[in-house]
Order: C-alpha cells, then structure tokens, then sequence
C-alpha cells in the first residue's frame, strides 16, 4: 500500500463527511453539527492536499488562505442577519470565482508548456471557466439587487433574450474551438481564452438582471447548484475525486433546493434558471392593491409553533365556518405535548353569537382552564412567541384603536404586540364588519391563507414532522 | 476505466446521493441548507491549492493565490454564516 | 297464546308495558295481544297504532284478562288487580319484591306465576331484559335537564360581550347506571363534573366520561354482590361526608343516586351541607323513594332552603314515557322469549333468568 | 354622584339591574351606589353582598331615589315609580319605547333624561352594552332545556340492550342571536338540527354551528336594517310556511324566535302544522310576548293540543336571574361609562350610543 | 470518444436505472414500476456485457443463461404467496453463490496462467468467495428452517460459539495466505483454496443454525446483505463498476432494511447478525399460555386501512378510557377522503352505560348516520375488508356463542367474519366479563398494541403518509 | 489512482446512496423490498458473465457457466416474484 492510497482514503473520507453534513442538515436539531462536520472535511481535504502536493512555494498559499479566511470571516461576523441572503449570494461569487480562476490557471499552465490539450481536458477546462465565471458576475448582480445597489425591479432591453442566446452560443462555439474541435484561425488561444471567459462574465451578469428582486433567492440558490457545477468541473481539470464529488453534491442540492423553493413561489423553474429567455417577473408576495404580506405554508408555519416557547390561539368565525375546532385541538396538543405552553385568548364577540367560541371548543374538549378573555390575556401577548389566528378577523384588528373606523372603541386582542403572528384565513377579504386589516400588513404577521380546516391538518402533519 | 469515465461515475453517483439526502429538508432550514452547500462549494479552494503548488509560472502562481483568497472567503464565511443562521434554530 | 297488557291504574305512572313497535315482534313470535283501551295515552301511543300493529284492543282489563296466559304491567299489581287475574296465569311486572312481601304472598294465594323485573340477574345475557338498567338511565338523562331547567344559572362556560360566565359545576353522587347518565349529560351541557361513588371500579369509568372522580386520602369503598353497593361502615361513612361537604359547597347542581339493594338509601348530604351551598343552585334526589340521599329531600315535593332547590322526583322515567315504555317493553319482550319455547310455554329453573325472577309458582312464595 | 339601583315590582321579574360584583366596578369609576333593600333577593344576590361591595342598602325606593343623578332598572318603570323619580335624574332600562309611547311621554314630563337600553344600536362597540343580544343569549339556552325538559322522549341517540332510539330532531325558526343559541344548546344535547330564517347571512352561520339550514327552492329573503328582518311579502311568507309545514312534521322540539322591530312577530306555525306533529313534542314560542310564531301560543301558559305542547313563555332570562342579572348588569355598566368623563356626567348627542338610546330629555320626547 | 467510453456509459445509465428502481420501491404506488426499472437496469448490463467482451464460446454463455432463467421463472411462477420468504432465501443462496464461483474461477484462471497475484485481486477474491460461500450455505439453511426442513428451534451444541470463532479466524487465515501475506507450505494454492471455501460453506451454515425460525426473515435479510457485497466483491475481481455499485446498493440496503426489521421485532442487530455467538432466539410473537398473536404496529396497520374498501370501526370501553375518540373520528375521516367506506358498530352494551358510545362519539362530532347497531350491521361484516376494534372486548367476543361461557347469549358483533381485523388494546387482558377472547387467536387478526389514544395518533400520521 | 480506490470511491458512494433511498421504505414494504434487493444482487451474473466469455481453460468455463446459471436464476426469480408481491399493493 502505497501513500497515494492513503491519500486518497483521506479524501474519501473527506467526501463521506461533506454527505453526513448535508444529513445532518435536515433537522434543527442536528443542522449545526452538520454544518460543523462539513467544516471538518474541508479542513481534511484542505490539509490532504497540501501535504500530497509538492508545494513549489508556500508564500503564496498562505497569504492567499490568510487573507481569503480573514475576510470571510470578518464579513461573517459582521453581517446583519437580514442580509443573510446577499452574503450569501457574494460568497457565491468567490467561489464560482475560484473555480474559474483554477480552470483558467490549468489553461495557462498546459499553453505555456506548450502540450497539447486532451478533449476531455479541454472541455472540463471549458465548463469550469464558463459555469464559474456565470456564477461571477451573476451572484454579484443578485448581490447587489438584494442589497439595493441595482434595481429590485427586472431590467429589460428590446431584445434581451436573443442577444443572450447569441452570447451564450458564441460562449459554448469558442469553448469548442480551445477544446481543439476547430481551429481558431490567427487568435493565439490564450485571446481567445480571454474572449471567451469575457463572454461568460458578461452572460452571468445579463441572466440575473432582468430577474425580480422577489425571485433573487431562487437565483442565488441556483447560483449556488452552478458554483458547485463548477468545482466539480474544476475537480475534473485537476483529477481529484473530492472536488469532483463535493460539487456533485452541491450542484445537486442546489437543484434541489431550486426547485423546491420555485414550487414555494408557484414558480417554475425554467422561468427562474433562463430568467434571460423569459424575462417576466413574479412576486411571492400576494399584494392587496399595493400593500405587500408574507403568505408562508404549513411546513414553515409548523417550524415556527414547533420551536415557540409559547403560542396563544385566537379563534374566530372562521374556525366555525371551517368547523376546524377538532384539528385546532390536536395541533395544540402536538405542541405541548413538545413542551410548548399553549393558551386560548376568547374575545367577547368572536363569532356569530355570544358564547360561540365556548359551544366550539366544548365541542373538541379543549379543557376550559386554557381559555382566557380579553383582559386576563391581552397583557400576555408581548410575551407570546407565536399567536396563531384562526379564522378571525375584527376582533384581532388594530384599526378599532383609531377613532374614525367603523369598529371604533371595540376592545380588542392586541395579537400586534406578540413577536409573531399567523393567520388562517382563506383571503384578504374582511370580516363582518367590512373594513381592512393593518394587521396583516404588518412586519411580524405571516399569512396562511386556506380553508382553515385543511390548513390545520396540513399544519398537524408537518407539527408532528418538525 | 479513463480518468473521465471515473469522474463521471463518481459525480452521477454524489449528485444521487445529495439529491438523496437535500429532498428531506424542510423549507424552514432552506436558508442555512443553502448556505451550508454554498460553502462546500468552496471546495474550489482545493483545486487552486493543487495548482499553486504545482505552478510553473508567477502568471498561474497569481491566478493561483487569488482563486485560494477568493475560495477561502467562500469557505470561511460559508461556514460561519451557516453557523450563525443555525444557532437561531436551537431548541430550548 | 293471549297476551294481556294492563293499562297503569295510579296517576304518577305514564309509561305503558308494550309499545306498539313490539306487538309486531311479538305477534311474530306467535303470541295473540290483547291491550286494555287507553293503556299507552300517557306515553302518546293510542289505541289506533296497537290495532295497526296486530293488537286487540279491550275495552277493559276483565275482559282483556279473560283467558290471558301471560299478563303485563309497568307498577305492581293493585289488590283489586291481582284479584282479576286468571288463576294459573303469568305475571310480569316491576313487584318491589324486597319491600312487597304481602303482594308475593296475595300473588301466590291466587295461583300467579309471578316474575318481579327487578329481580333480573346482572349477567350479559340478561342485559337486554334489565329494566332496572334502562329506566336507571331515563332517570340519569331527565335528572339533570330538569336539575338544569330549575337552576338559576348557566351550565356553560359563555365568553360574551358581556362578561365571561364561568363554566357551572356539577356534582354527582353514585355512579351506577343513573349516575353515569347523569355524569354524561351534564359534560353535554357544558358543566365541570365531578362524581363520587364507593365502588372502585367506577372511578374509571367516571373518568371515561371526562368528568373528575372526587378521593378521599383512605379508601372509602363498599362493592357488593352482583355490581351493587353494600352499606358503609360508620367511620368510611363519615369520611365519605366530610369528602363530600368539601365539594359540595361550590357545586351549582347536584345529583344524587346512591342506592343499596332492599335497604334504605345511604345519607350522602346533611342539612349543613345544603346550608353551605350558593343559592340559586339545585339538588336532583333521584334516590327520593327509598328515603334520599338528602337530609332535606321530601319525596315528590321541591323543598327550597336558603334560596337552594331540593327536587324529590318520584318515577322520572315516567317523565320521559315515549321512550322510557319503548325501552321497557323492548326489555319486557326480550324476557318473555326466554320462556317461550317455539311458541310453547315453558318454565325452566334451570335457567338463571327464570329462576331468579320468579317469585310464586304453583301457589307458593319461590323467595 | 348617586346611582340608585331600583327593584323590581313586577312579579315576573326576578332579575336586578345591578350584581354586586358590578358595584364594585362602578365604586372604583367614582359613582355612590344606593341599592334597594332586597332587589337582589329574586336572582339570589342578598343585600348582604351588596354591601360588602361598597353599595349603601336604602330601607325603600323613595329613599334610594334622593338625590340621585342616575336611576336603574330593568323593566320599564310602572306610573307609580316615574311619580318618585327626582326630576332632571337619568333614568336607565328597558322601556320598549316603540310600543310604550305613554310610557315615554310621562317620562319627558317629569323632566327625565331617560334612555331605553333596547335602542343600543348595533355597532361592534356598543356590542358589550347591547342587552337585547345578552339576554336573548339566554333565552335561546333557557328555551332549549325547557323544552327538553318537558319532552316526553329523548334528544339524544341511544343505542342501549333495551334497543336503538333514535336522536332526536329540533327544528329552530328565526337563527338571530336567540335562535343561534338555541341551536348550539339543541346540538350539545345530541338532537339533529334544523333551523330557518329570511336573511341570507345566517346560512352559513347556521352551518357553522353543524345544523342544517333549511333552503326553499326559490329564496326567501327580507334583510332589514341594523341586522335586524323586515316583513317577508305574501308570496314569500307563503313559500315559508310550506317550507316549514314540511320539516315540522317529524320535529320533536321547535324553537320560534322569529321577530320583526317594532311590529308583531310573524305567523310560521299554523293550528294544521301543530297537527301533523307526533304527540308528545314540544313548542317553545320565544315570540309569545309579541304575538307568538305559533297560532296556537297562548303567553304566559302551555297548551297542549293533540298531545303536543306549546309553550308560551315570559320573561325567560329571568328564569335564569342569575347569570341574566349579571349580564344585564355588565352591559348597563359599559353603558353609563360612555356618559362619564373623569367622574363627571356628559350627555354628548354627537355620541351614536347616547343619541340613539335617549329618548327624553329636558322634559321632550326625543323620538 | 473510443468504444469502451460508451460502454462504461451504459453501465453508468445501468446503475442509475437501480437506484431509481431502489427508491421507487418506497411506496406502493410506484414500487412495481421499481422493480421494472431494476430489471430493465439489470438486461441492459446484461446485453452491455455481452457486446462489449468477445465472448469465446457462446455455448455455455446461452446453456447457462436459459438453464437458470427457466428454473427462476418456474419456481416465482410455482411459488405460493405464504411461501414468499422462503424462496426469497433460496434465491439468494443462488446469488451468494454465482458470486463465490465468480471469485473462484478468476482464481483458477490466474492461477492456470501462472501470473502473480496482486495482493488487492487476492483480497477481492478472498472476500468474494468467503461472503458468497457463506450466503449460499446460510441461506439454504434459513431456507430449509422457513419450509420445516430442518426444526424451527434454534439448535445448539457445546462450545458452538467458540467453535464458530475458530473456523472464522482459519478461514481469515487462509484468506490471508492466499493473498500472498504468507507463505502456505507445502500445499498448492489450488488446494488451499478449496478448504478455504469448504470452512466458508461450513461457517455459512453453522451461523444460522443456531437462530430460531422467527429471526429467519432478519438472517434473509441480512444474508442478502451479505451477497450485495459478495457481488460487490465479485465487481472488484473482474474491474467492474456496475457489479460494485449495485453490489454496494444492496449491502447497504439490506443492512438498514435488517435493523428496521430488527427493531420492529425489538432485537439488536448484533443479537442476530453474530447468532453464533449468541445463539439465543426471540419470537416476535407475544404469547399467551401457548397461544401466538400476530402482532403489528402503526405503519402496517395503516397499510393495510388505507387500502381496504371498507372499514367498520366497533368502539368500547376502552375507547372512553383513553378517551381516543377525536383522534378515531380524525383517523376515519382521512380514510373516507381517500375513498374508504367507513361505518362504525355499537354494540348495545359496549362501554359502561347504556348509550355510552353514543356521548363518546357525539363528542368527536361523528355522523349519526354512520353508526349502526348490531341487527343492522352484522350481516355486513363478511363483506367487510378490515374491522377495526378500539377498546372493544366483550362485545365481539366469539366465546358468547358457546353455551358454556358466562357471556352465554349474550349477543355479539361477528367481527370473526371479516377479512381482516385489527384489534387495538394495551394487552392480552380480559375487559368487564373477565374471560379470555378466543378472537385474538385466529389468523385474520392483527392485535395493535398500546393506549388506544397513542396508538391512534400514530395510525393517523401514518394513514396520512401510506 | 488505482483500480482500487476508484472502486473503492464508487462503493462508498453507491452505499451511501443505497441507505439513503432505503431508509424511507414504510415496513409493510420491507419483504418486497428484500425481495428485490435480493435480485439485484443476481447482478454476480455480470461477473460471471465476463468470467464466462473470457474463460482459458474448461474448468474456468464450467465454473463460470454454472455460476451464471445460479445468477439466472437468482435474477428471473427474484425480479418476478418481487412482482408478484408488488401485485398485491395495487390500490383500487
Ligand atoms: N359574537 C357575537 O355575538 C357577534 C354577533 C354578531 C356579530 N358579531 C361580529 O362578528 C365579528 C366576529 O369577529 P371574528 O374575528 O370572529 O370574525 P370575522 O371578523 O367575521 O372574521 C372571520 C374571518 O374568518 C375567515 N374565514 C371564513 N371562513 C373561513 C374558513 N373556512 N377558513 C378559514 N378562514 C375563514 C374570513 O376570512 P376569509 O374569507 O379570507 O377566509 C373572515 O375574515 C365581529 O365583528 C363581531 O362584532 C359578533
Ligand atoms: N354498556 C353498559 O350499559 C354496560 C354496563 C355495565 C357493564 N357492561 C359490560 O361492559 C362490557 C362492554 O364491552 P366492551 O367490549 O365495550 O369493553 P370490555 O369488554 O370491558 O373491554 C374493554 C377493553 O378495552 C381495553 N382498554 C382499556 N383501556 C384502554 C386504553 N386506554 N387503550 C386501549 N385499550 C384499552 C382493555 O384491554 P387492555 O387492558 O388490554 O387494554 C379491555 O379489554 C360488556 O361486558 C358489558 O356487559 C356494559
Ligand atoms: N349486566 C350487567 O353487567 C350490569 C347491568 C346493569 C348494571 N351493572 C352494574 O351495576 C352497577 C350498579 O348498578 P345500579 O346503578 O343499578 O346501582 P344502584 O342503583 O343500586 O346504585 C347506584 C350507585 O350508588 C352507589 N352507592 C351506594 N352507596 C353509596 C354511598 N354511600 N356513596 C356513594 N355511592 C353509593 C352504588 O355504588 C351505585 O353505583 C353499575 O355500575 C353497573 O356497572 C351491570
Ligand atoms: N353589534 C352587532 O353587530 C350585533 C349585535 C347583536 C345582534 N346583531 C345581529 O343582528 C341579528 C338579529 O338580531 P336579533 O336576534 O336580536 O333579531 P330579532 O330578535 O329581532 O329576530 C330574531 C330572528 O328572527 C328572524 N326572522 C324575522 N322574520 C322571520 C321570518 N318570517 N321567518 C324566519 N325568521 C324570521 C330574524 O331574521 C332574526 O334572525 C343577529 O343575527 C346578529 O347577527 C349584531
């Protein structure tokens, strides 16, 4: 057994971990581990490599990993964790980036020895650099649209999507050419080289840009599949099997994640991929005439309950009108049976009749120590994590604190206070008092929106998963 | 085998795996997943070490240097971020 | 073979042996029935639905009596009816056999074969023939919606506009058939439910009605024989009292059942006790016959003290008299085959059933 | 400022305008309560909680009166009573000033500023003082158990060794906030529900509660204002009642309720109707007091008619005084706190509450 | 792109094709279609096979080929249904086999070619004939268990365990001395192979001897584990990559599919994959007296309600004490919207009172006209697929129907008539008549065990998910 | 790299790979399931095959044909009676 066996058992084992990882990624309860682990076999894979290589020089390598690590982890520490997104998206960059920059130095190195090119060389060197440079520039305008640098909004131009195409095929006829299927005419190839990873560039940046600001996460996320694309091709050009298998990975998971998230929007993804080709925009937000709410679904709106410490219900006649009284009952009881404290704030007049909520949750034996009025609970709701609303309306809207509205000096819950807020309900419609919500407009509401009685049995599934 | 042909092998059966293991995630944690597979995407680092230490000229030495700076930040803060965004999901 | 079913004589009885829905079974099974005009009025069943169903209506008892085989009644048999009775025929009836004495005896003397309903055995085959049990959960169900009717308060927890009315809390002593009834009908009207009885095995079953089974710190338990209580001894019973006088105080509605096979009924509330509740709120003593639970019950009467209502109903079954008559002839019926033999009359002590009922046979008392 | 808090004269009346836990509300706001010796005895709030609450107990109505700026009540005050009233006081109640215009006039004459609490008006703030929707909350659940109670059968289904019995069905007329809370009370105890009314917003309500709501082919509509009905034309009243003639007919318990402001209650049971229903049901006519729902009510006594009872009842929230009283006392409290301000009596027409309830002041009738 | 580039492909496309089939085998809705598509995968690595090698004789290629595909049809053809996991074992040792044959031939012919072995052939080559050789006498033991060839009962003898230890560690020996670690002496390699097979063949069967017929379907299990890597193995002899992947496929599916079933039966793995060293037996049947129950959990349960026609639910006593009766009606409610008939009986004396059921399943919000009483039921029942009994004992007790029995007369839903029943309670213990219920006995019946009110929560996600 | 490891590389994978598809798998499958592992694993018969067409010498021949007899049979078997089993989940 020689070394280069040990070798490669060590990026093996490298590889295996980036998968446990990934595993481990799947729940809450286990996702940090996992991200820890995937630090690890980088830091295996990392130190493999430098010991099996001879290293020429090790000045350059250090600064490099110095000033690279100092920087990410600087601009790590110091993010918001609103902009979480655009981090993100300009990490992205550099290690699309890198990629590029590793097939573009193999070019370099095979011209200036003056070898001649395999065909399988050629076209790993050729993905790498293309998908790399794509990821360039493209996450770096969905950077800067996140960031407000560009404009959220698409930007389009007469003729985009054929222009697009027309790069994108010169981009894939020069690839050609470098990889020897045709000769290049006078251009020594190194020009052509620089053409051509201009021409990608220059595509990474146009695909992005006239994709909307609602749409950048999806973007980012198959930035992400093509920056592990590119790695793995970078793994190719330079034969090594951990690079080739963690881009794998990646580009797979990005794909994934891609397109489960364009279902989340309702989008499909080839809208989102060839946004070029396409070139409309989407919002993920349902917007009633221009105020915009955040719409999530039961499996977001379960990891919310889930990981509350403590939930307050409010029921209103849309529980009724659902007749969801049964479902409410055994998703509360999921939560504490989760060890999340669960309360019932009644108001006076939810309903249709006095006592309406009380015959309802009679009827599905929630026992009556969980039930609170108004005043016993209303100073509560700052304290509460989650209010989950169900089905009311009038009764949780803070537009009866201003004098002029037609529900004026009606006492209200005052679910506004509370960190967060979901509400069941199948649309924006208004209750029976006819008038608009501010609530749902608000930053901490999150809208479920369905018949009340599907959405808490999609909600009692996905509570019991998370 | 080729070289190629191993490669393919190798990337068909991780991209399975991945896709595998990726389609149980819940939306909640697609944020962090995504950021955790952006910064195993910084495995490029790997590539740029390799051809650093092989350099033959200061013209790829340079490329070199800058595609480990530039992996580096995506490795590094990759897994911070990731870090960071998961400590939010601890359970009490 | 002629069946006669006797109207009830006493004014508190409206129930009525047969209903029209069981003739069919029966003249099925080969029986000719004759029914005493007006018997099934007082439950709303006329005389036109017993013709419909195949019966024959008498224009009265002597004559619907005359030659009957098997004769049938609600209430014991009055001494004027026992003295029209065919010799040699069959009785079946409630007979109050444990405290009747005088009656068995007048019923042997005239040659009756008499079977008292109460005496049924508690085994599984006979429970379709136990009108103890049926009309036990007529009086549980009718307990609490007239406790509840006389309150002067909601059962209902009712979150309103104006104000929040606090759930009403009812408590229920003895949990046999009635009291279980009663427990399941005041958690459907909303009430908190607590109960109490002396026999262990109850406490669950209390509970898988969603109610609160009350404890005392020593046990206070006094099973008898075939699912019956038997009397305490003094100390459980004074234990059982002060256990009861801590929850009673807030109670809104209480409904008692407590019986003892033949004895009296045990004394669950004292006069301090009623003292001790709120007014406005309502004791249902279903054990009012045999003496009452409570210290204060007057059989048939409400007697209210300091603003509580103390409800001595007699014969709530007969209260609910559509369904009570049809669940007490479907009982009867049920019996009645077990002496019929492909249509022949038979009597066989072998057989638990008949053995246990029958209290005169061939002129003398069996018990 | 003193509040006097009257009793009641009338001997229907058990309830009281004020409870003793509302005392205390209206102490901590400023006011002086006077209470009659002994206006809480029918709802089972002695005077001895009154004052413990921080009321002043007044020997008699004309010493309670003296000098005090707001007077209370429940039902209208009868001629003897406004004599007594200190001219320029409040006067708070209901006073039916629809149909009492005399009523009304004599109030204005003795320089009164009285407020008739029926004329709240329906807007989601003036909810917590409407007492019609309080006290009709009552009388939907009070009209359910009294006639369950006087049912000769059971609501609920019963699967028993002594047979099946099958639930039960109500039929419910006229779903406002009576009818809906009849509704719910019907389905607590078990029966099947069916319910009717001419405005199209109660179907879904109707079915949010799980009964059913009755459709005719073509609609029958007839929205009012205010939430409240108007009139149905000929043609639609004719539809209605063969809509009803046909779900009577096997309906064990109805409930009316149907009513139209200002007008007499609408007719949608006839003698016919009342016929073809099986003996031993039970009609409960909510409307009795304006007119009855039922051809057959008469107000204030049962009649029974082909076996089946048709209840005329008076006053139902005071069958129940005490949970009514509450409500009714927690509604009038809501309400005089829109004429306080820091403790000092307004009287602000501008205000939708105060304008559209008073209906004297400064010796005019203001409607 | 030469030909052997096209033919790695197509054994790439092969693979994939397995892994695809693999994992539509997780539902029944595309599990057949699964099986297909791994048939498919494995003709096309058959065919890929034959072009790509110039196959000397074709003879004993075809000979072979039809010989064993006749005798493999007719016996999958021949087979009965209860019969299954037998002929899966038999299957399997044949499997095992052509796997050690494989090993032994390339070691034949590099021996009869004189060359030196590489110590990694000999290794693939030691493994693949002791795993194979193990399979095929293992599994013709468990086979010969399963069909009541050989007892049932574990059979032990003394010093069983260290006597297993002892041929194992020859045969690593051997193994080991074979692949040139060691001189072997004076014997010929050829020699030392054959005994190095023998103690394989003999290790095989003595491992499973000693395990009881229950265990049998987990050694199945597990030995089909153990001849996915012997293929594995086989792969590594003659350098293919289709053989180690589908190979590695089936090791790993078979380990995790033998410590599912472990669990459910409540053993450890090691209990059974080292029975040697054990030698213990379990059953997964709970007995009592002598009697066996067959006894099953939430997922099977669920399999076996979502996909009947119709269901008849006979609740009792035991419903109101774990007071399940929301979750029952939930469970049904998802039944009936995936087209399932539901009804519930009432037995007029189940529970504690009369009309108990009735206020218990009122409160859940069940239909009245769902429920039916004995008269109008019973007959239903032979035409019902699954009865589900919650908490019912007396009332469907068979035992009413011998005169002897104190529940003599006592009239009874003929649950015994139907199809399938699944009974839910916490044991075996009586209800209110004290008398043991001969129903829990018969074959059609499954017994749930556990609080009805857990156990129906479980039923309900898992009825969700079948 | 060698032979070997690129095996070794692809069995690691396809195992993980393997796990992963299969830990979904509800119990009431587990005997189907097995069933077709199980003939999967009759992929012995591509060994045998190459074996078979490649062979020297008679005995390697006879072993090798009798070897892709078992495998056969192994392979029909397995696929149709993991049919058969299937047959049975068909949902109405
Ligand atoms: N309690 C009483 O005595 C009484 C009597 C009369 C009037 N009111 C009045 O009624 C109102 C009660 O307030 P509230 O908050 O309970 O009700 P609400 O304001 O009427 O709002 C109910 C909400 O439920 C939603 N909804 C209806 N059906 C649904 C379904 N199947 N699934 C999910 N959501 C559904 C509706 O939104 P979508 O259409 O978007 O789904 C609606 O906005 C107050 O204005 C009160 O004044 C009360
Ligand atoms: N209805 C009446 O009026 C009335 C009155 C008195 C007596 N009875 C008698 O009561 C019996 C009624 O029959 P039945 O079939 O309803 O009941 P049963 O025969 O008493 O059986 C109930 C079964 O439920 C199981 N159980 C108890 N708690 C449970 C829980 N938490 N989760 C799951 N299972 C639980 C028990 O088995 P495990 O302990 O193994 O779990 C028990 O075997 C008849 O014998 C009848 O004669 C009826
Ligand atoms: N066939 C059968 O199996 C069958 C049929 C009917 C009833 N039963 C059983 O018989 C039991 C009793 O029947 P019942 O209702 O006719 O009895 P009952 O009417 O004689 O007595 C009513 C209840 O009062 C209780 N009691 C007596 N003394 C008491 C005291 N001092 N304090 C509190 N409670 C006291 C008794 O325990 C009983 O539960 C039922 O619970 C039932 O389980 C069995
Ligand atoms: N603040 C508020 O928003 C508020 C407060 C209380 C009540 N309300 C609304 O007002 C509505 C009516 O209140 P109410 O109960 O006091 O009304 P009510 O007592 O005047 O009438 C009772 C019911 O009878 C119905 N009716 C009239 N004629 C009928 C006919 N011919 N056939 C059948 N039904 C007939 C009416 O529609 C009404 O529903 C309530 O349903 C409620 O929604 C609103």
């Amino acid at each position: 057994m020689d070394l280069s066996f040990l070798f490669d058992l060590t990026y093996l084992v490298s590889a295996t971990l980036f998968v446990v990882g990934l595993k481990r990624l799947q729940s809450p309860a286990t996702a940090r581990q996992g991200n820890a682990l995937a630090a690890l076999a980088m830091l295996v894979a990392i130190v493999a490599t430098l010991v099996e290589n001879d290293v020429l020089s090790w000045t350059g390598i250090l600064i490099g990993m110095t000033v690279g690590s100092l920087i990410g982890a600087l601009a790590a520490r110091m993010v918001k964790m609103t902009d979480m997104p655009q981090m993100v998206g300009i990490f992205n960059a550099f290690g699309g980036g890198a990629s590029a920059l590793v097939a573009g130095a193999e070019f370099v190195r095979i011209q200036q020895m003056g070898a001649p090119m395999a065909t399988s060389t050629g076209l790993s060197i050729g993905l790498g650099s293309l998908i790399g440079a794509v990821t360039f520039t493209g996450s770096f305008v969905a950077f800067g649209k996140l960031q407000g640098l560009i404009s959220g909004n698409p930007i389009t131009f007469p003729l985009q999507k054929t222009f697009n195409a027309l790069l994108f095929l010169a981009a894939l006829a020069l690839g050609a050419g470098l990889s020897g299927a045709f000769a290049l005419g006078g251009l020594t190839p190194l020009t052509v080289f620089m053409v051509f990873i201009g021409i990608s560039l220059l595509l990474g940046a146009l695909l992005v840009i006239p994709i909307g600001g609602a749409d950048m996460p999806v973007v980012i996320s198959l930035l992400n599949s093509y920056s592990g694309l590119a790695a793995a091709a970078a793994g190719f050009v330079v034969g090594n099997m951990v690079l080739i298998i963690s881009g794998a990975l990646v580009g797979a998971a990005g794909l994934i994640l891609t397109i489960a998230m364009c279902k989340a929007m309702n989008r499909s993804l080839a809208n989102v991929a060839f946004g070029t080709f396409g070139g409309e925009s989407a919002t993920a937000q349902v917007a009633s005439g221009d105020k915009p709410v955040r719409s999530i679904d039961a499996e977001q709106a379960a990891m919310v309950l889930a990981y509350a410490q403590s939930v307050v219900v409010v029921p209103g006649y849309g529980l009724a009108v659902a007749q969801a009284q049964h479902e409410l009952r055994k998703v509360m009881e999921i939560l504490e049976e989760r060890g999340v404290d669960v309360k019932y704030a009644i108001h006076p007049v939810a309903g249709r009749m006095p006592g309406h909520m009380n015959v309802l949750l009679a009827e599905a034996d929630v026992p009556y120590d969980k039930l609170f009025d108004l005043d016993e609970i209303n100073d509560d709701f700052q304290r509460t994590d989650v209010v989950l609303v169900v089905g009311a309306n009038d009764v949780v809207n803070p537009e009866s604190r201003s004098p002029q509205s037609v529900i004026a000096g009606m006492p209200i819950l005052d679910v506004d206070r509370a960190k967060n807020c979901i509400i069941m309900k199948r649309s924006l419609s208004p209750g029976f008092a006819g008038i608009d919500n501010p609530l749902f407009y608000l930053d901490g509401t999150m809208m479920f929106f369905g018949d009340a009685k599907v959405s808490m049995s999609d909600l009692a599934r996905e509570v019991r998963e998370a | 085998m080729g070289e190629m042909v191993v490669g393919l092998y190798v990337f068909v059966l991780a991209a399975l795996a991945g896709s595998e293991v990726i389609s149980k995630v819940p939306p909640t944690l697609h944020t962090p997943l995504m950021s955790g597979a952006n910064a195993i995407s910084g495995i490029a680092v790997i590539g740029a070490l390799v051809i650093s230490a092989q350099a033959n000229t200061p013209i790829v030495q340079i490329l070199g240097v800058v595609a480990i700076a530039m992996a580096m930040v995506n490795v590094v803060g990759g897994f911070m971020v990731t870090d960071r965004m998961l400590q939010m999901f601890k359970k009490k | 073979m002629k069946v006669a079913v006797l109207g009830e004589t006493s004014p508190d009885e409206s129930r009525v042996a047969i209903v029209p829905s069981t003739v069919r079974e029966m003249a099925k099974a080969g029986l000719e029935i004759t029914v005493v005009a007006g018997a099934g009025i007082g439950s709303h069943y006329p005389d036109e639905e017993y013709r419909e169903a195949g019966a024959t209506v008498a224009p009265d008892a002597a004559s619907a009596l005359q030659g009957a085989a098997i004769v049938l009644k609600v209430q014991p048999p009055t001494a004027e009816e026992v003295a029209q009775l065919p010799s040699g025929c069959r009785l079946v009836s409630l007979l109050s056999p444990l405290t009747n004495a005088d009656l068995v005896e007048s019923l042997a003397n005239a040659d009756v074969t008499a079977f008292a309903l109460e005496l049924i055995p508690r085994i599984s085959r006979a429970q379709s023939m136990d009108v103890l049990s049926s009309q036990a959960t007529v009086a549980g169900y009718k307990a609490v919606l007239m406790g509840a009717d006389e309150l002067s308060k909601f059962l209902p927890m009712f979150m309103t506009a104006a104000g929040t009315i606090r759930p009403g809390k009812a408590l229920v002593l003895g949990a046999g058939v009635a009291g279980l009834q009663a427990i399941a009908t005041a958690k459907r009207l909303g009430a908190r439910v607590e109960a109490f009885d002396v026999r262990v095995a109850v406490k669950e079953q209390v509970e898988s009605l969603g109610a609160k089974f009350l404890e005392t710190e020593d046990e206070v338990t006094a099973e008898g024989e075939g699912g019956y209580a038997k009397e305490l001894s003094e100390e459980q019973h004074q234990r059982e009292l002060e256990l009861i006088a801590d929850h009673i105080k807030d109670a809104d509605l209480v409904i008692t059942t407590a019986q003892i096979p033949g004895r009296p009924a045990p004394l669950l509330i004292t006069e301090e006790m009623v003292d001790s509740m709120r007014p406005g709120s309502v004791i249902v003593d279903l054990a009012s016959e045999s003496g009452g639970n409570c210290a204060v019950t007057e059989m048939a009467t409400t007697v209210v003290r300091n603003g509580v209502k103390v409800i001595g109903p007699v014969n709530l079954p007969g209260d609910v008299p559509v369904h009570a008559s049809q669940m007490f002839s479907k009982n009867v019926v049920t019996f009645l085959k077990e002496m019929l033999d492909e249509g022949e009359l038979t009597l066989d002590f072998e057989n638990e059933v008949i053995d246990a009922t029958c209290v005169s046979h061939g002129g003398e008392v069996r018990k």
